[in-house]
């Protein structure tokens, strides 16, 4: 038995963390928050193991309990509660040892910082609203995670808040974040309609009712609920998990500390969608045309968000693109009702990807904040534990085979494979050159940054890291210190092994039970499951497949231009300009968006504004009163002063009053 | 006994009553003559009340008549002192000149 | 039920209140201020009486009070509260507290005559929500203009003859039209009182004609597009306690007109001209939305902003036809009269504390301009963090008062028609968008001149007002259920008298 | 029959009378003379009464209206001093309109009047009491009261005449009955202590006189 | 036959022009400095007058004099209003006549006849008593709008107040004589009683129309209003007081007497030249006040446009109807004595408070009348919770009733734009500052004047709790 006592404690512990972190300032002081909100989030983690250990290895059943009501009108209530199923506690586990790992990352990432203590609440904040997502038990709740988590990335993206960027991507992400809630909250609000209620047991206990029932938007054409319900909801989906077209806000949101962009922007936060996907399932799969639709979704993202990532010089904004791009891969397993390899490859993503990040930020410190790939180089011997650590989450990222990313990855690939559905091909290519393009600019990293001249220049004198030149630096980079490299080497041993160790229970073994609902018409994972032999013999699969192949063809690319002749990706750009132009460009998407919806939208402002509501709104009272006026000044000049007009006057208006008499009254 | 219609008195006394009220907004230099066309108004009102009384057989008619005459000439002493007040602020009794009041 | 009047003593006691503190005179502001606190106070303690007392359960009108008023015409004087009442009471004592408190030093001038004006103000409120009678109802409703009238033009900002006098007569204008209605209504009637006139047969025709009398009361009232142009001058001359209270307070004077006279006693009318109403609270929703994005006047944008958020009460309370007797869903119709009560209340909290906020930063700048401000999160930290939460229960975040009513309005919507719920939710977006391109401009940033780096932080007072609605705000967040229980019944009852037709 | 013609004629006659009379009074230049032409008019108007058999009203508006009115008319007009030479503009101008409104309500009040219609037999004044004695015992029973509140108008009058037109000048010699009234016998006899015995100079003078 | 009955009916009256007379020759034996004297005893005499038309008031209608004179709960009310009304205005009028060099006993005097005049023709049965009380209440108010012989605009004032009054009971008298010769007979009752029978009902109406003129000439209804703002601007201040109020309450005396007492069977015709004057008014009145910028005279034009609402109430002819208009009549009065007795409160020798930009800044100088003033212009605005608000009501109640709703509308519409100029009047005082130098806004020190003044005001507030009690008054009186 899980306790619901134990249940309130996990999730409470970092919101307490956060309040005292955040509203006691002197009082508690920057060790005091920072250990504060760390306790918080490590009790969170310990609980969450219990809760996976009960759940796993002790047979307890599957939780749905309300803490509390929140809404109660009529027959229609909506509580607080929790629903602890084995997704639930996989992503409980991922979520606090990834939030764990940069709690304490962040001591020494934001030592010196001024928001030192803000930060940590900001994170001890996030991580208690991650655990309301995942605790859902209904939609209600969800919703409730879903906006909170993305206040949480609002506040962290613009935590630098006096850099103008900051709080504009902070801006543009919470905006693109509303539109896909925009979605999402017409999808919960279709499912009370379908469903009149919003508990998660109830409406997929009658996901089945679905079939065939059909709703009327646009008068004549009845379109089924059920695909109208999903892609509502996959609108959410793709604004959380910025998705194409509403990835614009992941690149940007860099600006925010490397911690962060490690916890939310790449492990947790952003996987909320394919959480919400999965934990959808029994909803998804009774609309094959909503499935088709995540597909291709998920594997455009794939594909041509990776493109991007090869032509960034930034070197976080290279793993953001690579970050989408996974975040392709997942929901691209979604699509094909591969839930379980969706949630497995968000698992791995999540430790590497938090690797990779969290190393970056290493190599950021370790430059004073100098971000510009180009202006690194040969970093490898200056600070070593950094330059394995990454390796090791670059060679995860690419489907090393034997690494964690290659069990999850390479399932992903051969589901699309088995798939029948409407844009299965389409993704399929999507997804094997996707290896390539992940691979080549994975190499690429790390080549200009770790490997190859050093391209700084030490020049002492120069300090501050505000207004530095390019390139210049007050210091040598060094290694980072423990408190930074440990959390490091605790993500690369997960990055290696976990995937080895957890991919037969997880996608073959039934693991998830009743938490993840396929059709046996769809179930791609069930065919697959024949020719699995377990981990081992996938590795040795592996080197007689497409991907690996193709993956070794990105570096050997990556590792001829950019190792051996970097001029030679000079003369590519310039060869391929179009191209590059579109890629540096990122499909001209933020321009479009930037002059449509904002630009777009304050000239819009501006001409309801002076052209409706002053012009013709206001115009009309103000006209109103001054006919009025005009009117008084006018008839007054017919009290003339007179008396004879005045008796005319009077005696007009009797003879007004006899005519009328005489016209109508006699009688 | 008397021959003459009683329509011939009304006839006459609404002839003379626009008559008055003519006068009072052609004329536009005297207040005096204002106050005689009232008097001529009153006339042409008491004429027809003689008339309706002797047709009617009703003395009431009559003694309202008696009354007219008495608040008439009450009202002309005070309409007479008003313009006595008048003549002695403006030195006219202009109609077209009191025309401070207005709008 | 109790047996003493304690509605008429919560409306009479702040009135009683004024006068005292008139007496005070000029001369003794300090004096001025504690009795008018002391008044507030123990007014918003009787009115936590009164909520003790009512009994949700059983719903309906209680607490009732009669007495005779005008015999002649069969008006009396008829109080008593359903759910939504003593809510509506709460908040106005509550608030009334905390304008009081964030007025103490800000007004200088004339201190006593600004404290009995609120405490006026005060009175008039709790009896517009505590009456059942309809000329009652009327006097208090249009009684308000007064104190307003004055708390805007004496203490107000430059352009404030134009901006009273638009306030009143524009007001003014709708209600007349009302008191037509109601006098009609008499005609047939033959008495005033409320539960007879909602019992009251009435022709379609009558209905409709009716209908437009109250409408433009009530939609002038709210406010609602295009009769909105008065709020945004309004509030931008008017003082911060001013704003507050017409935020806070004065807006749902004229929803609750629409749950109180235009729903029960027109309901064939209602259900056939909701289309129109609706559609003018989803160009609240979204033109005055684009409208907000692009003020330079802070006042301007959260008035404007306010319009958009009352656009969500009209709209849940206009698409209950459409559940109720068309899809005989009586369930969704009750959430989107709930959710469209719950939002009355929170946008009270969520815009009084907006204009608190707006008010502390004109007393240290004297400037509303957006541009004149930036980088407050450093400047004042404590003070920005009310910004932003109160900035995020604006845009409607989860766990905050604004999401619940909206939350709900629009679940209820989509039953109704998916397109309504389309473009009502089209709020989370364009909401998000000028809330916070406002916060972005002030709250975050470089400040952009030497005095707005030298802004000293809140004071206690200050802290202690914007943490009160900071309070209410997230309780009615995390926790709205007794809130929405203390309404359901009278809800409930609500919505099944509309059910029945009036038409026979 | 000849006596009612007579009559007729008679009617016909002071009527034309009457009404050019008062048409003088409107258009005349001189104001004295406009005051005659109403005393016409009312004399003759006080005949057609006469015909009515309202003997009593009839004299009474000669000698009241006549005697008395027309003569303060008459008074005030030459008290005044009035130029007239100025008195004419205009009239010709505003002419045309006034006689267009007069004639207008004329044809609306005969119109709606209906004169055809409007015919009372005139019967016989009651026999054995002459129109003074009918008038007058009307005036005494059932019209008390008006009579009483015609005296108050008459007094309200003379008091606000008086009020209006009195001009109190310093120079003229009058009676202040406050002040009359107000006199004590100590304002009116001042008590002078003298010395019992008289200078020795006036002696002197009274003795040389 | 007279007898002692019919003396004791009239008591009040009899009472009265006897105080008048003795208040008059009283006068002639005292000095100016003790002219206070004459002020009380005056007081006094009309409140002993009060409670002699109270006291004496039998429960049912009574006549006297042959139906000349009757006694009914209506003309109790009017009186009853024009005494306090006529009281107010001599204590309110003291410091300013006294200022003025006016304070003389004739105005006491004069006032009393004129007031004798109201009650006699509320309480007129027959058509001369109507014609002689008008005449009596009319001619001492000619003499007293020109009583301030230094006045370039007294004069004048009066004159056209006296031109068009004897045009308008010309009109009158001829109306009269019409209806005399219809029905035969000058009793009211009889003439109702005749209006079946009579074979002349052409004469009849031709005759009702001239009786509307007079009617509206009494009210000051458009068309009939042109002496109304001159009046006003050009009569000395307590005169204005006195014109705005007590020939409104007379009016409504004689428009329920002939109309309704006389002639209702013809209301058919009547009620809508009302109507239309009722518009009329209302669009006029409103519609120029608001260009005024001398206070009197916009309250002229305000006053105007009350007569519309008040029309409204006699558009309907039935007891409600006839209730609300008297009742309208009644708070109109008192709230005009309130407007122009802070104006005359303010007002110093050699400084006519008589611009609306002499108020600037009121507040600042004299917060309490500026109180006063907000409450008299938010109440003749009608704006609730005042009195105003409550007669707006039941005016508007009685034509929707009477099925003038197009009225009513007309009515609101007008109400609108008034509420334009009263508004301004309260912001001049409140929102503006004061002119330099303009010392003359503290008020005066009248001790009388102040509390007068302060219970008439705060009576505007009290009287939405006793509506009830006053409004059923009203009903009894026209046996509703």
């Amino acid at each position: 038995m899980i306790s619901q006592t134990l249940l309130v404690v996990l999730a409470a512990a970092p919101l307490v963390g956060a309040l005292i972190a955040g509203l006691g300032r002197k009082q508690v002081g920057r060790a005091g928050a920072a250990a504060i909100a760390i306790i918080s989030v490590a009790l969170s983690f310990a609980l969450s193991c219990v809760v996976f250990y009960q759940l796993v290895w002790g047979g307890a059943p599957v939780f749905d309990g309300n803490v509390y009501t929140w809404l109660e009108v009529g027959k229609l209530t909506i509580g607080i509660g929790f629903l602890v199923d084995r997704l639930t506690a996989i992503m409980l586990v991922t979520v606090t040892f990834v939030s764990l790992m940069v709690h304490i990352y962040t001591i020494g990432y934001m030592r010196d910082d001024p928001g030192f203590q803000r930060f940590f609440a900001y994170i001890a904040l996030f991580t208690f609203s991650m655990l309301m997502l995942v605790l859902a038990n209904n939609f209600l709740q969800l919703f409730v995670g879903w906006e909170l988590v993305g206040l949480v990335s609002y506040l962290l993206i613009g935590f630098w808040f006096e850099r103008p960027t900051a709080s504009a991507a902070a801006l543009k992400a919470f905006i693109v974040n509303r539109v896909g809630d925009f979605g999402f909250i017409l999808g919960i609000a279709a499912v009370l309609y379908a469903f009149h209620t919003l508990d998660y047991s109830t409406v997929f206990a009658n996901a089945d009712s679905l079939s065939g029932r059909t709703i009327e938007v646009v008068g004549g054409h009845p379109w089924s609920l059920a695909t109208l319900i999903c892609l509502l909801l996959f609108v959410g989906a793709c604004g959380k998990s910025a998705q194409v077209p509403l990835h614009v806000w992941l690149p940007d949101s860099m600006e925010g500390p490397t911690p962060i962009s490690a916890l939310i922007h790449a492990a947790t936060m952003v996987t909320a969608g394919i959480f919400m996907v999965a934990r959808m399932s029994p909803l998804y799969e009774m609309s094959t045309t909503a499935l088709s639709v995540v597909l291709i979704v998920g594997a455009t993202t794939a594909f041509f968000m990776g493109l991007v990532g090869i032509v960034q010089n930034d070197i976080k904004r290279v793993i953001a693109y690579s970050t989408l791009s996974q975040l392709g891969y997942m929901v691209v397993a979604l699509g094909v009702s591969a839930y379980a390899a969706g949630i497995f490859h968000l698992m791995t993503h999540a430790f590497f990807k938090a690797l990779l990040f969290l190393g970056a930020g290493s190599v950021i410190v370790a430059m004073h904040h100098e971000q510009d790939m180009r202006y690194m180089g040969g970093l490898r011997k200056r600070m070593p534990i950094t330059w394995i650590t990454m390796w090791i989450g670059s060679l995860a990222l690419v489907a090393t085979p034997g690494f964690s990313g290659f069990y999850s990855k390479d399932q992903i690939i051969e589901a699309v494979g088995e798939s029948h559905i409407f844009g299965a091909t389409y993704a399929y290519w999507c997804v094997l050159l996707g290896v390539f393009v992940t691979s080549l600019y994975s190499f690429r990293l790390l080549y200009m940054t770790f490997h190859g001249k050093e391209r700084f220049k030490v020049v002492h004198g120069a300090h501050d890291s505000h207004d530095h030149h390019q390139g210049m630096l007050a210091h040598a980079p060094k290694e980072s210190p423990w408190v930074i490299t440990v959390p490091l080497v605790l993500l690369a041993i997960p990055s290696v092994v976990i995937g080895w160790f957890t991919i037969k229970p997880l996608l073959y073994g039934g693991w998830f039970g009743d938490s993840i609902k396929v059709l046996p018409a769809h179930d791609v994972l069930a065919a697959m499951a024949h020719e699995f032999h377990g981990p081992w013999a996938m590795f040795l699969h592996s080197f007689i497949s497409a991907p690996f192949w193709i993956a070794v063809a990105g570096f050997a690319v990556a590792t001829y231009v950019y190792l051996f002749n970097p001029a030679l990706a000079d003369r590519a750009a310039r060869m391929f300009l179009p191209v590059f132009k579109m890629l540096t460009r990122k499909y001209w998407v933020d321009e479009v968006y930037y002059n449509l919806f904002a630009r777009g939208g304050i000239k819009l402002g501006r001409l309801f504004w002076k052209g409706t509501d002053v012009g013709v709104f206001d115009g009309a009272v103000n006209g109103a009163a001054f006919v009025t006026e005009r009117s008084s000044r006018v008839l007054r000049r017919l009290q003339t002063g007179f008396l004879y007009h005045y008796a005319f006057v009077m005696i007009v208006g009797l003879v007004l009053l006899l005519g009328g008499l005489w016209y109508w009254g006699l009688r | 006994m008397i021959a003459i219609p009683l329509s011939w008195y009304i006839v006459f006394a609404t002839v003379l009553f626009c008559i008055a009220i003519a006068g009072i907004f052609i004329n536009r230099k005297n207040v005096i003559v204002l106050l005689m066309c009232i008097e001529l108004m009153l006339l042409a009102v008491n004429t027809n009340f003689v008339a309706f009384s002797r047709y009617l057989h009703d003395p009431a008619g009559q003694v309202f008549v008696f009354f007219i005459l008495t608040v008439a000439a009450a009202e002309s002493a005070i309409g007479l002192a008003i313009v006595v007040l008048m003549f002695r602020n403006r030195r006219t009794i202009n109609v077209d000149e009191i025309d401070t009041l207005r709008y | 039920m109790s047996n003493w009047p304690i509605l008429s003593v919560l409306i009479w006691l702040p009135c009683a209140g004024a006068i005292l503190v008139l007496l005070a005179g000029n001369a003794r502001p300090r004096l001025a201020r504690w009795l008018t606190m002391a008044f507030t106070v123990i007014t918003f303690a009787l009115s936590l009486v009164m909520l003790s007392e009512y009994q949700a359960g059983p719903g309906g009108f209680q607490l009732q009070e009669m007495a005779r008023w005008i015999p002649g015409i069969n008006s009396s004087y008829h109080l008593g509260v359903d759910g939504i009442a003593v809510a509506l009471i709460v908040l106005t004592t509550f608030t009334s507290i905390l304008v009081i408190g964030g007025a103490w030093q800000v007004i200088k001038d004339k201190v006593h005559q600004y404290m009995a004006a609120m405490l006026v103000l005060e009175g008039l409120l709790i009896g517009v929500f505590a009456v059942m009678d309809a000329l009652l109802f009327y006097l208090f409703f249009e009684a308000i203009l007064i104190p307003m009238f004055f708390l805007i033009g004496v203490w107000g900002g430059p352009r404030r003859v134009y901006a009273t006098l638009k306030f009143f007569i524009y007001t003014f204008f709708g209600s007349i039209f009302f008191l037509i209605g109601l006098l009609y209504l008499y005609h047939k009637a033959g008495t005033f009182d409320l539960p007879t006139l909602w019992a009251l047969p009435l022709t379609f025709k009558e209905q409709a004609w009716l209908f437009f009398s109250f409408l433009i009361a009530f939609a002038i009232k709210t406010p609602m597009v295009p009769v909105h142009t008065w709020l945004p001058d309004a509030h931008v001359e008017a003082p911060t306690g001013g704003s507050v209270i017409l935020a806070a307070i004065m807006l749902k004077v004229g929803t609750y007109g629409f749950i109180r006279f235009s729903l029960p006693i027109l309901p064939d009318a209602s259900e056939y001209f909701a289309w129109l109403v609706i559609v003018l609270s989803l160009i609240a929703i979204i033109y005055i939305g684009y409208v907000a994005l692009v003020q330079p006047d802070m006042k301007k944008l959260v008035a404007y902003s306010s319009i958009a958020h009352m656009g969500f009460v009209t709209l849940g309370l206009f698409i209950v036809y459409m559940l109720a007797r068309q899809q005989h869903d009586v369930q969704m119709a009750e959430l989107g009269v709930q959710g469209a009560v719950v939002q009355m209340i929170s946008h009270g909290f969520v815009s009084g504390a907006l204009f608190t906020c707006i008010g502390v930063m004109y007393d240290r700048l004297h400037t509303r301009e957006i541009a004149a401000y930036g980088g407050l999160a450093k400047v004042m930290p404590w003070f920005a963090a009310f910004w932003v939460l109160f900035a995020m229960a604006n845009c409607g975040l989860p766990f905050t008062s604004g999401f619940v009513g909206e939350f709900m309005v629009i679940l209820s919507s989509f039953t109704a028609n998916p397109w309504i719920a389309l473009f009502a939710a089209y709020s989370l977006i364009i909401g998000a968008g000028y809330t916070l391109y406002l916060i972005k401009r002030i709250v975050w940033g470089t400040t952009p001149t030497k005095e707005a780096a030298a802004m000293p932080e809140i004071n206690t007072r200050e802290g202690l007002v914007l943490g009160a609605f900071a309070v209410a705000v997230l309780a009615m967040g995390v926790y709205p259920w007794p809130l929405m229980h203390l309404m359901d019944s009278s809800v409930s009852q609500l919505v099944t008298h509309l059910l029945t037709s009036k038409l026979g | 029959m000849n006596h009612s013609i007579f009559q007729m004629v008679c009617f016909v006659v002071f009527a034309v009378v009457a009404v050019g009379a008062a048409l003088a009074v409107v258009s005349v230049k001189n104001t004295v003379h406009a005051v005659l032409a109403l005393v016409l008019t009312f004399f003759s108007a006080a005949c057609l009464w006469m015909l009515a058999e309202a003997e009593f009203l009839a004299l009474a508006l000669v000698v009241v209206y006549v005697g008395a009115v027309m003569v303060l008319f008459l008074f005030v007009v030459m008290m005044l001093d009035i130029d007239l030479e100025p008195m004419r503009e205009g009239f010709i101008k505003y002419l045309p309109i006034g006689i267009g409104a007069a004639v207008i309500m004329l044809v609306e009040m005969l119109g709606i009047v209906g004169v055809k219609t409007l015919q009372i037999p005139a019967g016989a004044n009651p026999a054995g009491a002459s129109n003074i004695e009918w008038l007058g015992m009307a005036l005494f029973t059932r019209f008390l009261l008006p009579f009483e509140i015609a005296a108050l108008i008459l007094t309200v009058g003379l008091v606000a005449a008086v009020v209006l037109a009195l001009r109190v000048r310093t120079f003229s010699k009058h009676q202040n009955p406050a002040a009359q009234s107000a006199v004590r016998a100590a304002g009116r006899v001042r008590m002078v202590k003298m010395a019992a015995t008289p200078p020795a100079a006036s002696s002197k003078q009274e003795s040389q006189a | 036959m007279i007898t002692i009955n019919d003396l004791l009916v009239m008591l009040p009256e009899l009472y009265l022009t006897a105080a008048a007379c003795l208040v008059l020759l009283f006068d002639v034996f005292i000095r100016d400095e003790q002219r206070d004297a004459t002020h009380w005893v005056a007081i006094i005499v009309m409140l002993v007058g009060i409670f002699l038309v109270i006291h004496g008031q039998p429960d049912m209608t009574v006549t006297a004099f042959g139906g000349m004179f009757v006694r009914d709960h209506m003309a109790e009310i009017l009186k009853v209003t024009v005494l306090i009304a006529t009281i107010l205005m001599f204590v309110i009028a003291r410091p300013w006549l006294r200022d003025r060099k006016l304070f003389i006993g004739e105005f006491y005097s004069l006032s009393m006849f004129s007031v004798l005049g109201v009650m006699l023709l509320v309480s007129a049965g027959n058509l001369i008593t109507v014609y002689l009380g008008l005449e009596l209440f009319a001619l001492p108010a000619y003499a007293l709008v020109a009583l301030n012989r230094e006045s370039k605009l007294s004069f004048e004032a009066a004159i056209k107040f006296f031109v068009l009054g004897s045009l308008a009971s010309g009109l009158m008298l001829f109306g009269m004589s019409l209806i005399y010769g219809a029905t035969g007979t000058l009793d009211l009752h009889g003439i109702f009683a005749a209006v079946g029978t009579t074979t002349h009902l052409h004469l009849l109406q031709f005759g009702l129309v001239f009786l509307v003129v007079g009617i509206g000439f009494e009210f000051g209804a458009v068309p009939f209003h042109m002496w109304l703002p001159d009046v006003y601007e050009g009569a000395p201040t307590p005169i204005a007081m006195y014109i705005s109020a007590v020939p409104k309450l007379a009016a409504i005396g004689l428009a329920y007497r002939l109309l309704e007492v006389g002639l209702g069977p013809l209301a058919g015709d009547w009620r809508m030249m009302l109507a239309i004057m009722a518009a009329l008014s209302l669009v006029v009145g409103n519609v120029v006040a608001i260009a005024q910028k001398n206070f009197k005279r916009m309250l002229a034009y305000s006053t105007i446009s009350h007569m519309g609402f008040v029309f409204l109430g006699l558009s309907n002819p039935t007891p409600e109807g006839y209730a609300s208009a008297l009742f309208y009549a009644v708070c109109f009065a008192l709230m005009e004595t309130v407007a122009f007795g802070v104006i005359l409160a303010l007002a110093r020798k050699g400084f006519e408070c008589e611009m609306i930009d002499d108020l600037k800044g009121l507040n600042r100088r004299s917060p309490w009348f500026a109180g006063m003033m907000a409450i008299a212009m938010f109440s003749l605005a009608g704006i609730p919770p005042l009195w105003g608000f409550m007669a707006k009501v039941l005016v508007l109640k009685a034509a929707i009733d009477g099925g003038m709703l197009w009225l009513a509308i007309v009515a609101i519409i007008c109400s609108i734009i008034g509420l334009f100029y009263y508004l301004r009047v309260i912001w001049v005082m409140y929102f503006e500052q004061p002119v330099e130098g303009a010392g003359a806004l503290e008020a005066k020190p009248d001790l009388a004047l102040r509390g007068v003044l302060s219970i008439n005001a705060l009576g505007l507030v009290a009287m939405i709790f006793f509506s009830g009690p006053l409004f059923a008054w009203c009903q009894a009186a026209f046996g509703a």
